[in-house]
């Protein structure tokens, strides 16, 4: 293929959106709006997912520490918990420190137990944390084990009841990613199906005239290139307002501590990355499987 | 350059349109093809470019078997080769200009001589004024001669035209044989389906005529025939 | 029955086809329009059933002004006329026998009547057996015809037709003009656009010359003219 | 309009339909895929609604009732509470039951609280709920003022972080629900679009014969109605089958007394009913929109 001829393709792909109109717009408005609903819920789901990643690492392992053990065995079974592996961080909490949380976590219904203040019935505790909160019950099983550990706490019930639904709902917001992604595809190319089926005789007239189906075949993938990635473009500059208004806004509008945002730099690049990709590909993809149909002429 | 050895031609839904052809047709000849509405000029000529495959049978054009021909090579085959179909077959979203350049792109002349050619051609058929419009915005006799403007336009080795002066008056008419004619006596061979009595009966050349898919008769310098 | 005064026609794109056309047509008249490629004389055409509209002047026929015609009166008022299109414009889905009972659906015949009528024009052209053809099964000659079916399937007052011989070989056409004559002589008014110098000279009727958009020539028994 | 006229466009509709095979399934398609898309995120959606509104429900009012107060008293209190305004259910707790409530509520961690059983701290309780979650604060205020109630207590601050929480939550389900379903309209009207235009001639070929817009237009309503019913009852077929499935296999999969899904049988036909619509009218509409465009001939 001469240089020339490359050029040629590629002024024509670009011409070719152009007179095709209404029909560009029709692809490239398919592209974008699919594209965004893909991105909404890729934005959701990797929001909802890290949400459920801070959720999980409130998981901690408490260590009830022997109420006979001394200052300098409690530090001896610091340096030991220490040593057990996947351990990340450990946290002393004196029993007095303790009641005082416990009072509080209760709200109103707390001051009710003031009057424990004098006789404390609690235990100085280590809060240990694993690695990762999935370590968390190897971490727990190792600690028992050591010298002047009264009991181990990690709420064995509740965690794994925790770990369950947070990886059924990872499945589920994957599935639904995937699925939208798939659909999204199908549903591009499709349009791009169309609008070239509409273009059929054209083609046919093509070859008639003595064009390869590689001649006839680089236009319409410049033209595929071009209405995936114009249509992409939309969805991320929308997207990526919206995202910095959000985040930036969020601090005020809502106050939950146990929902932030992820942070915009990484992501919306990602999330660009992944829809420029997909529309590219798709666009490309769709042009040429419709364009093949009609080559054998 | 032409030869076709026992063709017939049975579309799908069952019309028997070319029912056992034996033909031959020498390098620089000029021949009308002539005959009834429906008789099956068309599909005889659609053979020669390979549009529709005999059903069996051997057309041979230009040195390339077309039973055998890989689907790579066609388009290669039928760059030697200029056709004016009946229907025009003018791509519509390309202006004047375009379509009878695209007849030289896909060899991938050099701009500069594409230029040069195409308003050669378009000058003769009296169009270089109209190079701009598109196909929807010209009377169907200006249709017409871009359909032979971008069939001459590459210097093809066989010319076919099919029925080419059905949309215009008299006067374009002798016009444009008078084109062919002249680029028959360049070397190049000229096949035309005509129903105009006039012209073969003016510019004798070898009659084909065709009736129910058949030869019904082929002479060297032969009349249109089919008196009233 | 046609009426042009002063009339006018500039297309979007700056070509000046009609320039200060006057006409009248009286019902029951047999015109030739007649005039080289690019002339107008669709141009002129299009302008009676409103496929244009004049950019000047006046355009009654039948009794409706065309140039203020109420929107929802233009299918009325087409279907007092028959056109058959010079490029047939069959509708690509449907069969044969759809595409002429087409013109009888529109004004809600019966269906028993439909079946009739679209049988006998059908049998007139020559087409029966081709009913259940789709348009692309056809030759041209055969399309041509379809479309000369459906115009005068409706029993028009006045049937326009562009070059409804230009894809049929001499006998058929004759075999139209036939029709038309038997058509004409049966009171309907017909406007026929042709480059058949042989029919115009021997069917004599009224000819009208268009040149450059303008009536060049507008004979009561006229000649095609224009001789070589 | 004559009655075979009526039957001819029905009949014309349908075989269009089949005529344009390729067109057709590609609208049909881009309906059903739209709209299972629009489908899985209703279920979602108001299966989570279900789930914030059994969270809310869980929101009670705890009337501590004075020490002081006799048997007697704490009966004439009872009657009272009925009587406020929008009171839905009371029930009595006796502070022996609720230490035991709150022993078990804390785990392993409760054992150490066993040792209060002697010396109960607590008062007796009357748990009172509201007839909807967001009237607990008026209700609580009501019986604030009433004799013998040392205190009320629900947990102002949760609640109010709850209700906000879940009132965003839905905020959000609603605009997004809200935006795909007017993204699918805008879609599928577009895909119908592509393929009507692609019979752009075919139309003006209609008008010059001699039809009216009616005439044309009728058969497209019949072809853009059957269109949208056929691609929305596929997604329809394919939802109520997964989701009964799901239904059925939920106890067992993932055990959360927490979340438990709709029950299909209101549900399933509300979506059914939804879709259909939504197909049905779109259907129409984007073909009745795009002739539209071709019929000024
Ligand atoms: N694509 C097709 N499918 C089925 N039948 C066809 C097809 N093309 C042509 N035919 C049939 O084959 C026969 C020959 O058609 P052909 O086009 O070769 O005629 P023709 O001689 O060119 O006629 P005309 O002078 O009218 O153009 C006709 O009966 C026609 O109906
Ligand atoms: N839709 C259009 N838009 C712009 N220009 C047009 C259009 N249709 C026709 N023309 C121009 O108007 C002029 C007259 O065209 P018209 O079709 O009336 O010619 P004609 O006499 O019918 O020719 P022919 O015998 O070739 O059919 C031509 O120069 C043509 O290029
Ligand atoms: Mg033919
Ligand atoms: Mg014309």
């Amino acid at each position: 293929m001469k240089g020339r001829t490359i050029f040629r393709h590629g002024k024509e792909g670009i011409k070719n959106l152009a007179r095709n109109g209404w029909m560009t717009f029709a692809s490239i408005s398919a592209v974008a709006i699919m594209l965004l609903i893909v991105g909404v819920f890729l934005l959701l789901i990797l929001n909802l997912n890290h949400f459920a990643t801070s959720v999980e690492e409130d998981v901690e392992v408490r260590v009830f520490i022997d109420l006979t053990a001394t200052t300098e065995q409690q530090e001896d079974l610091h340096k030991k918990i220490e040593r057990v592996p996947n351990v990340d961080t450990i946290t002393y909490l004196p029993k007095e420190e303790g009641l005082e949380q416990f009072i509080e976590s209760l709200g109103e219904q707390g001051e009710i137990f003031e009057s424990l203040r004098g006789e404390n019935p609690l235990y100085d505790v280590f809060e240990v944390r694993a690695v990762t909160p999935q370590q968390t019950e190897g971490v727990a099983n190792a600690i028992e084990k050591l010298p002047y550990v009264e009991e181990v706490g990690y709420g064995k019930d509740i965690v794994d009841q925790l770990f369950s639904f947070t990886s059924f709902a990872r499945q589920v917001g994957l599935f639904l990613i995937i699925g939208l992604m798939f659909t999204t595809m199908f549903l591009i190319a499709n349009t791009i199906k169309i609008t070239i089926i509409a273009r059929k005789r054209e083609i046919k007239i093509m070859k008639l005239v003595g064009a390869t189906n590689g001649f006839i075949r680089w236009p319409f993938f410049v033209e595929g290139l071009l209405l995936g990635v114009i249509g992409s473009l939309i969805p991320v500059a929308v997207l990526a307002l919206a995202y910095h208004k959000l985040f930036d806004s969020f601090g005020q509008r809502i106050e939950f501590m146990f929902i932030d945002l992820l942070a915009p730099d990484p992501l919306l690049y990602q999330m660009a990355g992944i829809l420029i990709g997909i529309g590219a590909f798709i666009g490309i993809w769709g042009s040429m499987m419709s364009v093949r149909k009609f080559l054998k002429v | 350059m032409i030869e076709m050895k026992e063709v017939w031609k049975t579309y799908p839904n069952g019309v028997m349109a070319i029912n056992g052809i034996d033909v031959s047709i020498s390098k620089g000849e000029f021949v009308y093809v002539v005959g009834p509405s429906g008789a099956g000029k068309s599909t005889f000529i659609k053979l020669m470019y390979r549009e529709e495959k005999p059903t069996q049978g051997t057309v041979v054009v230009n040195g390339y078997n077309l039973g055998s021909i890989k689907e790579k090579r066609i388009p290669i085959f039928r760059r030697s080769l200029g056709v004016v179909f009946q229907d025009f077959k003018l791509l519509p979203t390309l202006s004047v200009y375009e379509n009878v350049a695209f007849a030289l792109e896909v060899i991938e002349e050099s701009p500069s001589h594409i230029k040069r050619n195409v308003m050669k051609v378009l000058d003769i058929v009296k169009l270089k004024n109209k190079a701009r419009f598109f196909p929807h915005e010209l009377s169907g006799g200006e249709q017409q001669r871009v359909a032979v403007a971008r069939a001459i336009v590459n210097n093809p080795a066989i010319l076919i035209a099919d029925e080419p002066t059905g949309n215009l008056d008299p006067d374009t008419s002798w016009e444009i044989m008078r084109i062919l004619e002249e680029i028959n006596n360049r070397g190049t061979t000229i096949l035309m389906a005509t129903h105009n009595k006039e012209i073969v009966n003016t510019i004798r050349k070898r009659v084909i005529a065709i009736e129910g898919g058949r030869i019904a008769r082929d002479e060297v310098r032969g009349l249109y025939g089919y008196e009233r």
